[in-house]
């Protein structure tokens, strides 16, 4: 069934806000970094990489989850994060390196964890699937119906640790869904030149679990797959992997180039982008302008928020850098 | 904390036994704690570390993998990160190659990235050391290789003893735990073993502190350090040196990292010689931290410190070309010899 | 096409020697490990994977292959390597741990290299995948139509390194055949416990490639296959993976009780021990006893030969240890 | 050997260009010289060891892979045993945890399992280090993470011109060789350089010795060890010391594997004082190795000998907590002047 008006609007909701984030993030990032991009400078270090356009495939997925479920995300995760409802003043005085970001500063933009809500990335590709698949079996064992959400990109599926963790997962049974955000690039190295098989959804087979192909980079879709892959999961049903054709509005970080990348994709691209035809399709089913012009504003104003928040907090003292490296 | 001398009766194990019993009344005790790993269930460990388990608790706690490392330590750092305590096991630590990301970037790091709101109480069980043939990709030490990298601490006990106090504590511990035992320290009878490694192993649960050398023999003349395998070595040179009017102090490290650096100041601040005694490849090795830590100190030495180890050479199969080079009794009593050549004149 | 006569008694004089020399490393290796087995002692210390029951593997892939045709091998190699057709007397020398073995008693049994015949193995499973790739892309590079075959055993299948290389293979197009050998187990764990599969042959599809299962531990079935699939890398059509249903017939390594195997299965395949089917095939086409025996003994003496050799050479001295480092 | 100072002129490059250039006349000489890695073509490699080589020699020369290093990594051992001269890259030494079998048990042991008779001449650039935000995943160094285990050469440059006759060196080389190349000296403008970083290199091939370090400072006070970055912070230290009478030999390892133990022996034979600065994790890694050489020799300490290293924890995000981890020229001149206090007095 396709989903509910509020579900619909709710998904709209986390869209329009991680994609105002990431534009924020965007602006912040760059300050101190003209007219020389030097990536150690600004308030904003290290590498970026931004979500822009991919964000149906985490709220289509991240609709069915509830805070006890988890979710391991990679590089790219603002927009999983946000879906996942990663508290957005913490996480991002996290990327601004601040006293009050989720881990005082001592991860950054690539190791957000959020325990509240079990969620957390690792920067290494493809690394998060086992951490998921443990976290599958943790609910099983410990008597819950939770699952777990492994997100990775088209280009882990060449990774080992993606066989491994598939086949691990199909062995044990395990409540976790593998989704791949096929965004057709691992930075300038196309899927096709990449991987052997066009969809990785077909690699399903090789551990006998369902896989699921969802074209178009379509929320209601990717919401409709996920839910059937969720519910079979938490019914004791095992694993499902599922791939999403979805789309890189930006380069593959903060500063890339896109040389390598066909003159025109990405303006066709923009042309089709997610959050207006997601914006028109709520418009065509009745919402009103007015409706989801104040989802707009508060999603605005969340991150306009999240960024105060950010900049206000403090920097930690030099001291914590040697805190918690044991628990 | 050292152990008692095997004079001690009543119940003698083997470093496996005391393992397994170890895993056994922690999985009695707490729910949470489950074992993962290659042959770890019917075969109760190609090592004998989880002998019985798979009877006593079943194949929902103790679990058969398949050969993949990557994933099933990658669930490992995900079922700790849920509150659960696993125990996982790589075979050999040769193989840390195709799996060492789970370890030394997620594991190791899932409390500092996490500002300390996601723990990883795992420990990683893993066998080490060769001697008996087993060639190049199977007999290898990589104590630093495992101890140069922060977030992990490091064990290695010496005696069934310090193997339940340590495997204990590691279970125990809120952090990620690598936990070595020396294959000829092990106690499988294929595979022979020192005996002093055979000792009096309490029944109940206790714990050795993860961090804590141990100073098995006093002595004033020369400090010899020590771990697994070859605490025993300097012991048993210990033994000749003395009826050579040497007293050597034996220090057993147990733990690597974090290293006991207090107990081996003391030890070098009366004795001002130091020779270690370490199996694993000699270059960036333990024997180098140990000997750069105590000189660091500004110690006066009476002789320039010394390291007996495996050269920096992969490890030949034929006994004639391995055991001329690991470490012996006979290189540790000459060298003494060299060092305390002063005292004796 | 079936098998040549001839090519069949080569087959059948490589099965023979094959078994043969492990019966006599069998009983060296106990050697001075009885009554208290003791790995360490003996002529040959350490560890010992027997190949017995899987010769048919080895000979119905290699009796297709040329010297300049490379092959990686794992721990269980033995047959491969001298169905590859690697020195046996210095093979022998090798795995006793001598001056005149492949690599002056380095590498041991685990390790047998042979530059001449382009034969290697490695004792971390999987690991040598990789390498058949780069032998199979250097052969392409060089304008050669020599190709690699990668041996590994069913349990290889799960390791992350099984699924880069296939990939890899198969996006360059490699002449490499990639053959698992099933004989059930990786050690005490049965593939089904660990595979989430019952057919790898099935998880070819995953890279786009040909996947062919042969039953049965059929030296001529085995035969047509790798025949076929060779035929494809040496024209250019790429790598093929072939699952061989195979048998164990001793423990994973000498001194394994085998305590978790069902009793009666050994027994069972014993009596179907591929050597003895294949020699009642030959007599039904009419290979006479009077050949099958010289073919026999031929093999028993080639073997005897070399064990002769390995105990009559020399220990390498201990300087030597520190040779070859570097070339 | 020492590079020529950034006075020299005429062909002032990067070591990203140097990488480059070097490669490229590898590949115009050899045929059998070929790349591979991720985003090694099209792109020119992330940190631009390979520009301009696409273009100029192919996709089948210059190959793009899949994100899947151990396959790739394998596959240059089994190139490199069929007579190719393969180089490959690991985006970030970082990731070595998901390959490293294939370097250390496959590439390092290959000549040695055939006792000489099967070569791995191939060579492994990796990017290292940080300073510029890239937290705890992408800013390690791991030097003794490869320097400890046999078999294998680990070089890196502090500058274009030992940069290309070091990359020149290891192709050429018969064995694997580790390249690494630190990020804050590659010369990509999108990262920052060090200024000391960038000088002349001459247009044609030449080669810098392995295992030969070179002494960057002459001075008679102290001997400060560094490699890579760190030797641009002890040429700045030294200068201030300087003007405060205090003059610092510097060393610039450019080898850690071999370790040139008789330069280090010779400087601090006559300077008698050593601090060793390295980006490192602080223990079991290169600081402690040459402390550890140093102090078998026996030498005659005018102070005990220091180490200015990266501390044992993960690399923290914020610049508020890195920074102030990382050696700096004010530590290099602050311990020295501690060190040199007995002279000043
Ligand atoms: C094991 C590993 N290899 C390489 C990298 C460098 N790297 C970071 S992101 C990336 C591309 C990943 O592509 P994909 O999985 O499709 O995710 P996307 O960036 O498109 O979201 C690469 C190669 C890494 N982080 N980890
Ligand atoms: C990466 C790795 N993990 C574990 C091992 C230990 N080990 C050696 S052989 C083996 C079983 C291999 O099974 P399979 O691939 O089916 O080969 P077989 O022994 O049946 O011939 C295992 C787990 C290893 N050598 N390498
Ligand atoms: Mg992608
Ligand atoms: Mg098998």
């Amino acid at each position: 069934m396709p989903a509910e008006r509020d579900v619909r609007l709710h998904m709209y909701a986390q869209m329009t806000r991680s994609r105002y984030f990431e534009e924020a993030i965007k602006v912040a990032y760059l300050e101190g970094k003209q007219p020389l991009f030097n990536m150690a400078k600004g308030p904003i270090p290290g590498e970026m990489h931004l979500s822009s356009g991919q964000e149906p495939c985490a709220v289509g997925v991240c609709a069915h989850l509830r805070a006890d479920d988890t979710v391991t995300a990679t590089h790219r995760a603002h927009h999983i994060a946000i879906a996942k409802g990663v508290a957005l003043n913490a996480m991002t005085a996290e990327i601004f390196g601040k006293r009050d970001g989720l881990s005082g500063g001592r991860g950054g933009h690539m190791h957000l964890f959020d325990a509240t809500v079990n969620f957390c990335c690792s920067g290494i590709v493809a690394q998060g699937m086992g951490p998921a698949v443990g976290a599958a079996l943790a609910a099983k064992l410990m008597g819950s119906d939770a699952v777990a959400v492994s997100f990775v990109g088209e280009g882990a599926a060449n990774q080992g640790a993606f066989h491994e963790s598939l086949n691990l997962a199909a062995v044990w049974r395990a409540p976790v869904i593998f989704v791949i955000e096929d965004n057709a690039w691992g930075i300038s190295v196309s899927k096709r030149a990449s991987t052997a098989v066009a969809r990785n959804s077909d690699r399903a087979a090789a551990y006998g679990m369902p896989g699921i192909f969802v074209a178009d980079n379509d929320t209601d879709a990717i919401y409709q797959a996920a839910g059937e892959a969720v519910r079979r999961a938490r019914a004791g049903g095992g694993p499902t992997l599922i791939e999403i054709e979805t789309w890189r509005l930006e380069g593959h970080f903060m500063g890339d180039a896109e040389g390598y990348r066909p003159s025109g994709e990405v303006a066709a691209l923009q042309a089709r982008d997610p959050l207006l035809v997601y914006r028109r399709r709520l418009a065509d089913i009745g919402v009103s302008a007015a409706e989801l012009e104040s989802i707009e504003c508060r999603g605005r104003r969340a991150v306009a928020d999240a960024i105060e928040f950010a900049r206000k907090s403090d920097y930690p003292g030099a001291e914590s850098a040697f805190q918690t490296v044991f628990s | 904390m050292t152990a008692p001398t095997a004079a001690a009766t009543t119940r003698r194990l083997t470093i496996a036994k005391a393992m397994s019993e170890a895993i056994g009344l922690s999985m009695n005790a707490d729910s949470k704690v489950i074992v993962l790993g290659e042959d770890i269930g019917a075969l109760g460990g190609v090592f004998g570390t989880t002998q019985g388990l798979l009877e006593r608790f079943g194949a929902e706690r103790v679990r058969d993998t398949p050969i993949s490392e990557t994933a099933f330590i990658g669930a490992a750092v995900g079922l700790a990160a849920a509150g659960m305590r696993p125990i996982v096991e790589l075979m050999f630590v040769d193989f840390f190659g195709v799996c060492m990301d789970a370890i030394y970037n997620l594991a190791a790091k899932q409390s500092y990235f996490s500002g300390g709101h996601v723990r990883c109480p795992m420990v990683l069980m893993t066998s080490v050391g060769g001697g008996y043939g087993d060639a190049g990709q199977h007999s290898q030490c990589l104590y630093a290789t495992f101890a140069h990298l922060p977030g992990l601490k490091v064990v290695m006990p010496s005696n069934a003893y310090d193997a339940k106090g340590l495997l204990l504590s590691a279970i125990a511990d809120a952090n990620p735990v690598v936990f070595m035992f020396h294959k000829a320290l092990q106690g499988m009878g294929w595979l022979g073993t020192v005996p002093g490694s055979i000792v009096h192993v309490p029944q109940e649960m206790y714990e050795i502190p993860i961090g804590k050398a141990a100073t098995v023999r006093l002595g004033s003349d020369i400090t010899l350090v020590g771990l697994g395998l070859t605490v025993h070595l300097a012991l048993q040179a210990a033994a000749t040196l003395s009826s050579e009017g040497i007293e050597a102090e034996v220090i057993d490290l147990r733990s690597i990292s974090p290293l006991d650096r207090e107990t081996i100041a003391v030890s070098v601040a009366k004795t001002r010689r130091l020779i270690v005694v370490d199996d694993d490849y000699r270059s960036f090795g333990v024997s180098a931290e140990v000997i750069a830590g105590a000189c660091e100190e500004g110690v006066d030495w009476l002789a320039a410190p010394a390291r007996i180890t495996h050269p920096d050479v992969p490890i030949p199969f034929s006994p004639a070309l391995e055991h001329p080079l690991l470490p012996s009794v006979a290189k540790i009593v000459k060298a003494s010899r060299v060092l305390c050549a002063g005292k004796v004149a």
